[in-house]
């Protein structure tokens, strides 16, 4: 009974997590716009793979070979890390827009574009720098 | 009282993450921005923790913590490193 | 404790390099040479202990980590691995005295960087076991890089590009190899690898083939053989002097591996891959010998046809071994260490000719001053060396190699091997007379003009002078006393010829606290 | 699976040969890269593909071939991946000093169509 | 005896060169008392030698492969020692007058000795190997001499020549006499004479022959590489007369003496020896006839001399050997002692050229008449000595071979040779010392020093003595020296003045008659002939020489540019063809048994597809390099999921964080290197290329197929069953790693520290130029700064944790110590290294260093208990309160791999990422 | 005195924690060895970090994490709803918020809630650290998303940092 009830608790956990993560990367090929983007796999993700934890230390209570929490060290770690690399990201991606968010004297700003790639900036920077020597 | 197949669940499972990974994939092909590509290096990222972790219940095994603690605790190293590039070239200031 | 001092060519370089790491920064130039020379002398003298002790004709087996050689790794001391170790201490040393004369101090790290290089020789002349042979690979090669590397710039970054880049590549396609073969064979053992390569089935025997063929080809472009020597001209050219001569036998260790390789693994014994690659070997290899020559002939910088030099000597080699009988593998043996040390001579001689000529370098172009003379005879003995003429090492390796042919290669062998001489001849003696000859007539009377720079007097480094000296007084040794060496490295070639006795030994070595 | 792995391998030598004869070092360094992936599987497979049986005891668990993965082929992976590891550096730190010391991130140090500027004078 | 003999000039030559500042005097006595020294010892030998001994001398040198130092004075060689010393005694007295102040004496007497013992080398040679071993000394050493006047460009391009043309003929000699060896067994010379039949009988004869002929014409200028000799004649004159008259142009003749029993007696030997031996002998004479240097008449005349020898050799008859080695004395005599007059001219009037000089009898008179005498002798005057072998040659030459029409034709060579020899003598004589002039001479001629007539006085009152006297004089002498070369073959002759009127005296005197007639007629069209007479083989040499240089360097450049990418190219080709060709003759080796193949599940497929594609996209992207670097991270990736995913879970950890390390480095790069640069536009290579790659990509896929579908052996059987209780871990590959293979390990440690060390030491001091340069203060960010605090101890923990539980489970010293350097690297990404290394102030040398050092004490303390290095011990501490404790001893080796990897890895990433930045607009000075 | 022997409790309690967590193993000598580092590690960070958090009431962590929890799980659901859904109708805009907190860690904090609360992705921080830009996909009321901000969260981390 207790077996069965486990056994449920952890197939609901698991269709939860694959949802979500599945969300979490559907978002990223859906969405438009990368902030509208990064949403998803910041949190959608990151809380899927808590519930794929959670189901495993589950199953591996019942099934397997007994209680092993530490997994949940994993999720902690996730869970601390996760967020600062989206903060990151979206460090990256402020720093490649045309017209950024005003500093906080001016709370509303619009969504800038991002600039299409890093890449091409370097491109123009190396033509730019290249031109003058084949010129001499 | 009907049985419950967990393994039929996890095998599931793994496909679905697989499809998210390939989605994944798709934005990290397709970009177009350098941000995008990190995040979707990062999604491919946490996706291997929960792929391993449902391989690992679906092999019945304990060997795979070492590998899914190293990404949750590192995994995101590649995101500073890149994210800090496209913000000012240098990495280490 | 004895059984221990073959681990002391890896071990003692590896704690040396690793101690003047640590003291490089707090301690003088001063304690660092010192401490390398230290180093070097007790590397010096575990040497030529076990090559006293390899002479005898045992094949000596350690077994690391007391683990029987099927799972474990095995260093084996036998009268090849003696002599490439002994080797490279006579070598190292006027390396390291050259090197001491004033490149140590403008090259970060590099006396930690030399003794490691060094380990990593010994390591791949010592080792029993094929995998470990290409860390040891590894091992040399880095170090190699940072020995080329440290405190240049330029071109010959340039350069180093093209080494690093080619032996990364070579490297990658060593593992290749290594994982077809223990995936077709099972065992890293060479003597294992010997004793199942004899069993491989007759039909079964073309993916053990295209294993060893790649094998053989990681050896041969290390080895820099035809078409795979093209990294070597610039490589060597642009190397510090010191460690250009130390490179001397960076190609020998392909060699060596490509010897023991085919000897043990690929001898006659081989069933269905004996012999396998001999042919092939023999034609690139005189083809390189003559392609070496020719460059000698084109060269327009001194350092350019050592290097060419170089390659000669690695044709020759190749030849030597490719035909693989007691007497050309003797003749081969007899011959790699003169071309070590004779090579290594002209690599310093060449920078000592570029020094001095400042701006013009070691070019082939005569509007420099003159060289002093010692410089000249140097050069002289050198190029008499490496041409092959009589009476000095090159010319007793080439005839103990030409007697040894057997009659069916004798035309191609003779042909290629007199020719390419020619052409070194023709090639070495218009580099001599360019730039050893006075070449105007005022140039020795020309009164010093008021006001005009006094020409500068020639600076023989003392230190360089002698790491010279030594390197062709080595090559004087070996002809003086060609008999024994002649007699060690034929008792070499018997012994590689009947592989039996190393796998036998090998296998029957037991761990000293172990079941077996 | 031995095809897929097979064929991974193939894909990745292909893609890395192809880069490696490109003419810029980065462009190398990449197909270095993809290179030594495709030799880590390819000796890693050489311990045939086992799912679900890595070579860690387990208690209870006969220690034979039959229920362990060949530990032997992994170690020789890990080491070859440190060693890859260590000569990317060295190749990367090379290529920048080659940019940094001769102006140009070909492979050969020269544009193309710039003299070389190390070739003697003819005598 | 022999050996001090042998000894004694060159242990002169080495006194002097190592004697420093004495004086020009000291110098002369000591370089002649080594040949007066040796003349004596000669002498002392003569008997033994006249009365048919052998003395001989051995000391081995290589017996296994056949070369000793024997030596052996039959009468050959004492004749050519004597000669060797007594003109060598001679030119050394006069070339002490001879060279000028500026001259270094002590490397002219030094090369000279050298050559001279070189010779003596060659003629006392018992060993055939010996022999070769002096031959190519003389050449070397005749090298020096003849650039001694290095700043002279005719003096450099003749060394040149002729070490390339003697030692080409040393080169194929060499050949040769290995050859006999092989036939005979051995080198030594009375065995290799007494083998002449087997010689003659085997396969190898004609490549014998060619060799060693090939080497016995070159040296002793035989047409067509007769050319060398005139150009050596840049020489100093001392030399010339020397070596080019009487001593080692004349080792090729005496080699074809000494090889006369083993290899004459065919109809090749005598056809081919002959016809050269003739074409040589008028074609010398010719050329001599229209030189105007003096010194090139003579050096023409030599070679026409040597073809003499030659043919007389070549003939075989005994009497005509008997004349060749008369001849070979009588040209020495006469020959020096008119290249010593030459010498004396040229020194007094100051210059060779037979235009301007003339009418030298009045400003030289001594010299004048020696040197006419000598010419006499030349042109084979009766009563001096050249008549007397010129005389014999006639005679051999009228009954020379079987082929009439052949005999026919060495006859009439012959009388032309008597023509032309006349007429170039006296042109000599007539243009030199009789008719008008000098003109336009820098200084007033006249006698040199006593001292410099004396050499050429001796050698003509010689010429005179043996051309009057020939039985009382030469003919015990020639005996000897016959009956060493021929052995028992040898016949019985005398020698005599007169024999009577007979068809050679005839072709004398009409060789006489035709000499005149041709040299008094033929004079007016000199000039004429100036301008025909080129000396086309030096020429031909010169422009085929110098197209061998260019070519060469046209090629080696060509070849090896330097370019890496054709060196590759070359690679991978070869590494393609070696991989494929065992299975082209049996194409279904390929095919393995696909029954063995395990079914793949979907989820493999999706994670393949997720590879494959992300290495496709790095290929199609390679030119942006940040989106290259992002999709070449999920292949790493994906191959570490692949090994997790195939029970590889400690490959798949070290390869992540590798991965992840590596991709720092490389944005470190990135950051200095074009972030696109200009890809060339050649789809034609790129095709290539691509197909190039597509092949290896098959061939590769395709090995690893067949290798993973064929039965596996392997030995980790027991390295599964022995890990546990023999080397106390669970997890074998952590067991492999640090105790089965630990040296691998302790190999792949030094190579990680030796890439931190690389790195660092290029780096350090170098300053590069950043490709892009953001403006702004660096940049601030707190919470992931925040972060790093909160994590650097948990990810110490989990380091500590990694690598104590490594044995057991994944983990180990590799990966935990890449486990703390990341997250270190993650604070200096985040808060700038200053502030790192402000407050860590660890030096990441010293930690490589110490790693190592206890990686390798962690391995020997095995040694103390007797065990071998590496071998891991263990105890079980069972201690109260804690418990059961097992300790294996590998850890201590592990704990040097773990500090280096942390050391070398953060030693890396900080040195790359703290480089010396150079201004942008330093860049404009490029 | 406490503070040279521990440095930070909360850290070596984590320490500990994590320790005895991973080794799965309660038996003495674990726990001596978990001890061990749990004294050792703070040290070593200390010799890296300037400055250790000063915790307030640590107890309000608790309800916070709890809600936190909940939070997480309904919000995204939202975001499921928000993903799924047709992109045009999302209203996202970057707002600055204004903060209350001066701890560092304190903000770190509240800005990886704000970030794992879907939603809302905390995307920079002010040079004076006063203002949090934060991404929004899906709002209608600046204002009053902040103040639900400020007060759901920032106001107990207020609590803990002082
Ligand atoms: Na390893
Ligand atoms: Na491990």
């Amino acid at each position: 009974m207790i077996t069965w009830l486990v056994d449920l608790l952890t197939v609901m956990l698991l269709v939860v997590g694959c949802f979500f993560v599945f969300l979490g990367s559907f978002a990223l090929v859906k969405l438009t716009r990368f902030f509208h983007r990064i949403h998803g796999p910041t949190k959608a993700s990151t809380l899927g793979v808590g519930c794929i934890l959670a189901a495993s230390i589950s199953y591996h209570a019942v099934h397997g070979s007994g209680l092993h929490p530490r997994e949940l060290l994993v999720a902690v770690f996730l869970f601390l890390t996760a967020p600062v690399a989206a903060h990151l990201m979206s460090r990256a991606a402020l720093s490649l827009m045309d017209k950024r968010p005003e500093d906080p004297s001016d709370p509303t700003g619009p969504e800038g574009h991002i600039r299409d790639d890093a890449d091409e900036r370097a491109e123009k920077h190396a033509r730019e720098r290249l031109q003058p020597r084949d010129g001499r | 009282m009907i049985g419950i197949e967990v393994d039929l669940f996890i095998a599931g499972g793994l496909v679905v993450v697989g499809i998210a990974m390939l989605l994944s994939l798709w934005r990290l092909v397709r970009g177009p921005t350098a941000p995008d590509r990190i995040l979707a290096l990062d999604t491919l990222y946490v996706s291997t923790i929960a792929l391993l972790v449902l391989f690992g219940m679906y092999l019945d095994t304990e060997i795979y913590f070492e590998v899914a603690l190293i990404i949750a605790m590192l995994g995101f190293f590649g995101t500073v490193v890149l994210s800090k590039y496209v913000v000012r070239r240098d990495i280490v200031e | 404790m004895m059984q221990h001092l073959v681990l002391a060519p890896i071990l003692v370089p590896l704690l040396c390099g690793a101690i003047l790491l640590l003291l490089e920064r707090r301690h003088s130039t001063r304690v660092l040479r010192i401490g390398a020379s230290i180093g070097l002398a007790v590397l010096l003298a575990a040497s030529l202990a076990l090559f006293a002790r390899a002479a005898g004709g045992g094949i000596e087996v350690y077994l690391l980590g007391d683990w029987p050689s099927r799972i474990g790794i095995v260093l084996m001391l036998d009268r090849l691995g003696a002599l490439m170790v002994l080797v490279t201490s006579l070598l190292a040393i006027p390396c390291l005295i050259y090197a001491c004369a004033g490149w140590d101090k403008r090259a970060l790290h590099f006396h930690a960087l030399f003794q490691i290089q060094l380990a990593g020789l010994n390591g791949a002349f010592l080792t029993g076991d094929v995998f470990n042979l290409f860390v040891f690979f590894e091992v040399l090669l880095i170090a190699s890089y940072g020995l080329l590397l440290s405190g240049g710039r330029g071109e010959r970054m340039k350069a180093g590009m093209h080494y690093v880049v080619f032996n990364i590549v070579a490297s990658t396609l060593f593992l290749v190899a290594l994982a077809l073969i223990y995936g077709l064979l099972g065992t890293l053992n060479m003597a294992e690898l010997a004793v199942r390569i004899r069993e491989v089935a007759a039909e079964d025997a073309a993916l053990v083939r295209a294993a060893m063929g790649l094998l053989l080809v990681v050896f041969c472009a290390k080895a820099a053989l035809l078409p795979m020597y093209l990294w070597l001209p610039e490589t060597y050219a642009r190397a510090p002097a010191a460690v250009a001569a130390l490179f001397t036998i960076m190609t020998k260790v392909g060699l060596y591996a490509l010897l023991r390789v085919t000897t043990l693994m690929l001898g006659d014994e081989a069933g269905a891959l004996a012999g396998f690659g001999r042919g092939m070997l023999l034609a690139f290899g005189l083809v390189t010998l003559l392609l070496g020559g020719l460059g000698v002939v084109g060269a327009l910088r001194l350092r350019i046809s050592a290097s060419y030099l170089v390659l000669l000597s690695a044709g020759t080699l190749f030849v030597a071994f490719a035909l693989a009988q007691p007497g050309t593998i003797a003749a081969g043996l007899y011959y790699l260490p003169h071309s070590c040390f004779a090579g290594a001579a002209m690599f310093m001689i060449a920078h000592a000719v570029q020094r001095e000529r400042g701006e013009v370098g070691d070019r082939l172009l005569p509007q420099a001053p003159p060289m002093p003379r010692l410089t000249g005879m140097m050069y002289m003995v050198a190029a008499v060396s490496l041409v092959g003429l009589p009476p000095l090492s090159g010319f007793i390796g080439k005839f103990l190699l030409l007697a040894a042919v057997p009659s069916a290669h004798t035309g191609a062998v003779y042909a290629a091997v007199l020719v390419g001489s020619l052409l070194a001849l023709i090639g070495l003696s218009r580099t001599g007379t360019r730039l050893f000859w006075r070449t105007t007539e005022t140039a020795q009377v020309a009164p010093p003009v008021a006001g005009a720079p006094v020409p500068r007097k020639p600076r023989v480094r003392k230190r360089e002078l002698f790491a010279t000296t030594l390197l062709l007084g080595y090559g004087l040794a070996m002809s003086v006393f060609a008999a024994p060496v002649l007699e060690y490295t034929q008792m070499t070639a018997r012994q590689l010829l009947a592989p039996g006795d190393y796998v036998r030994e090998v296998r029957a070595a037991t761990p000293a606290a172990r079941q077996p | 699976m031995e095809f897929a792995i097979a064929s991974g391998i193939g894909v990745l030598v292909a893609a890395g040969v192809y880069l490696l004869l490109r003419a810029r070092t980065f462009d190398v360094i990449l197909g270095l890269t993809l290179l030594s992936y495709a030799t880590n599987l390819l000796i890693f497979s050489s311990g045939r593909l086992v799912v679900g049986k890595p070579p860690v005891l387990r208690h209870g668990v006969e220690t034979t071939a039959a229920y362990y993965a060949d530990p032997l082929p992994q170690a020789l992976v890990l080491t070859a991946i440190v060693i890859a590891f260590a000569m990317t550096a060295v190749v990367v730190v090379v290529a920048m000093r080659n940019h940094a010391d001769l102006h140009s991130d070909h492979v050969d140090g020269r544009e193309p169509g710039q003299a070389d500027n190390s070739a003697p004078p003819p005598a | 005896m022999l050996i001090l003999l042998l000894a004694l000039p060159f242990a002169a030559a080495l006194a002097i060169a190592l004697a420093r500042g004495a004086s020009r005097r000291t110098i002369a006595w000591v370089a002649a008392a080594a040949p007066l020294l040796g003349l004596g010892l000669l002498a002392w030998l003569t008997p033994a030698v006249m009365g048919g001994a052998i003395p001989a001398a051995s000391l081995p040198w290589i017996p296994e492969a056949g070369l000793a130092l024997s030596l052996r004075l039959d009468g050959l060689a004492w004749m050519f020692a004597g000669l060797v010393l007594g003109i060598g005694v001679l030119i050394v007295m006069y070339a002490r007058y001879y060279l000028s102040e500026e001259d270094c004496s002590s490397r002219f007497f030094s090369c000279l000795l050298l050559f001279m013992g070189a010779m003596l080398g060659v003629v006392l040679a018992g060993n055939l190997l010996l022999l070769v071993v002096f031959w190519e000394l003389t050449s070397i050493s005749s090298f020096l001499l003849i650039g001694f006047w290095t700043h002279r460009q005719d003096a450099r391009q003749g060394a040149r020549m002729a070490l390339t043309i003697t030692g080409l003929g040393g080169l194929a000699l060499l050949g040769g006499v290995l050859l006999i060896g092989r036939v005979v067994g051995s080198y030594e010379l009375d065995a290799v004479l007494a083998a002449g039949d087997a010689i003659r009988a085997s396969a190898e004869y004609p490549a014998i022959l060619a060799l060693v002929l090939a080497g016995v014409f070159t040296k002793s200028a035989q047409f067509p590489l007769h050319f060398w000799l005139p150009q050596a004649m840049a020489a100093p004159t001392p030399v010339s007369a020397y070596l080019h008259s009487a001593t080692m142009v004349k080792a090729g003749v005496f080699l074809l003496a000494r090889l006369h029993p083993a290899l004459a007696g065919t109809d090749l030997f005598f056809y081919v020896v002959t016809t050269v031996g003739a074409i040589t002998l008028l074609v010398g004479a010719w050329y001599a006839i229209f030189q105007h240097d003096l010194k090139g008449l003579l050096a023409y005349s030599t070679i026409s001399h040597l073809g003499l020898i030659t043919l007389l050799f070549g003939l075989s008859t005994p009497m005509a050997v008997v004349a060749g080695v008369f001849h070979i004395l009588n040209h020495a005599t006469f020959k020096a002692s008119l290249f010593m007059a030459a010498g004396i001219i040229d020194h007094e009037c100051g210059t060779r050229d037979l235009r301007r000089l003339g009418n030298l009898r009045r400003y030289l008179p001594w010299t004048a008449a020696l040197a006419i005498v000598a010419s006499l002798a030349m042109a084979g005057i009766p009563l001096l000595n050249g008549f007397l072998s010129k005389e014999m040659f006639f005679a051999e030459a009228l009954e020379a071979g079987d082929d009439r029409g052949f005999r026919i034709a060495i006859s009439i060579a012959a009388l032309l040779y008597g023509v032309f020899g006349v007429a170039y003598s006296l042109r000599f004589v007539h243009d030199a010392f009789l008719g008008s002039g000098p003109r336009a001479l820098p200084v007033e001629p006249h006698e040199p020093p006593i001292w410099m007539r004396i050499p050429v006085a001796v050698l003509v009152v010689l010429c005179l003595a043996v051309g009057i006297l020939p039985a009382l004089t030469v003919e015990p002498l020639l005996k000897t020296a016959v009956a060493g070369t021929l052995g028992d073959a040898a016949p019985t002759f005398s020698l005599a003045v007169w024999h009577g009127w007979n068809l050679p005296l005839a072709m004398s005197l009409g060789g006489l008659a035709g000499g005149l007639a041709f040299y008094f007629m033929l004079r007016r069209l000199f000039a004429l002939h100036d301008a025909i007479l080129r000396t086309w083989g030096r020429h031909l040499f010169q422009v085929n020489i110098e197209a061998l240089f260019t070519a060469a360097g046209r090629f080696t450049q060509r070849v090896a540019d330097g370019g890496i990418r054709r060196s590759l190219f070359w690679m991978i080709v070869v590494t393609l063809l070696v991989g494929a060709a065992p299975f082209l003759g049996a194409p279904d080796r390929l095919l393995p048994d696909l029954e063995r193949s395990q079914s793949m599940p979907w989820l493999g497929w999706i994670l393949w597809a997720v590879m494959v594609a992300s290495t496709l996209g790095t290929v199609a992207v390679h030119g942006r390099r940040l989106t290259a670097l992002i999709v070449i991270g999920a292949v790493g990736l994906l191959v570490s999921l692949a090994f997790a995913l195939l029970s590889a879970p400690d490959l798949a950890l070290t390869q992540l964080m590798v991965e992840m390390v590596t991709i720092a480095l490389m944005m470190m790069a990135l950051n200095y290197l074009p972030k696109q640069s200009k890809q060339a536009r050649t789809p034609l290579r790129r095709w290539r290329d691509g197909a190039l790659s597509a092949v290896a990509g098959l061939g590769v896929g395709g090995l690893a197929y067949a290798m993973m579908l064929s039965p596996q052996q392997t030995i980790s059987g027991e390295m599964l069953a022995r890990s546990l209780p023999e080397a106390y871990g669970a997890n074998v590959v952590n067991v492999i790693l640090v105790d089965f293979r630990g040296f691998d390990t302790f190999g792949e440690i030094t190579v990680f520290a030796v890439a931190a060390l690389v790195v660092h030491a290029l780096l350090r001091w170098a300053r590069l130029r950043p490709d892009e340069v953001l403006p702004g203060p660096p940049v601030q960010l707190p919470i992931p700064a925040d972060l790093t605090q909160l994590l650097f101890p948990l990810a110490l923990t989990v380091s500590i944790y990694l690598f104590l539980r490594g044995h057991n489970a994944p983990g180990g010293g590799f990966i935990a110590g890449l486990a703390i350097a990341v997250p270190v690297l993650i604070k200096y990404v985040v808060q700038g290294a200053r502030a790192v290394e402000a407050t860590f102030g660890f030096d990441y040398l010293r930690g490589i260093a110490i790693g190592l050092i206890v990686a390798t004490i962690g391995g020997l303390g095995s040694l103390v208990f007797g065990l071998p290095f590496l071998t891991s011990g263990h105890v079980d501490l069972d201690l109260p309160l804690i418990g059961h404790l097992p300790l294996a001893s590998a850890l201590v080796f592990d704990t040097g791999v773990y500090v280096v990897v942390f050391a070398g890895a953060l030693l890396m990433l900080s040195t790359m990422g703290t480089v010396r930045r150079r201004q942008l607009l330093e860049e404009g000075g490029h | 005195m406490r503070r040279r022997l521990f440095p930070s409790i909360p850290q070596s309690l984590t320490v500990f924690a994590f320790w005895v967590l991973m080794a799965e193993d309660y038996r003495p000598g674990t726990l001596l060895m978990a001890a061990l580092l749990a004294w050792l590690m703070p040290h070593i960070a200390a010799r890296l970090e300037r400055e250790f958090a000063r915790l307030g009431n640590v107890w309000i962590l608790v309800p916070l994490a709890m809600r936190l929890m909940v939070d997480i799980v309904i919000a995204n659901v939202t975001v499921a709803r928000q993903v799924l859904g047709p992109e045009a109708r999302l209203r996202s805009r970057f707002v600055w918020v204004p903060l209350d907190l001066t701890n560092i860690h304190g903000i770190s904090a509240l800005a990886s809630i704000i970030t794992l609360t879907p939603g809302t992705l905390s995307s920079e921080l002010s040079e004076d650290r006063r203002h949090l830009l934060v991404h929004c996909l899906d709002v209608d009321d600046p204002q009053a998303m902040i103040d639900d901000i400020k007060r759901r969260y920032e106001a107990p981390m207020l609590k803990v940092f002082p």
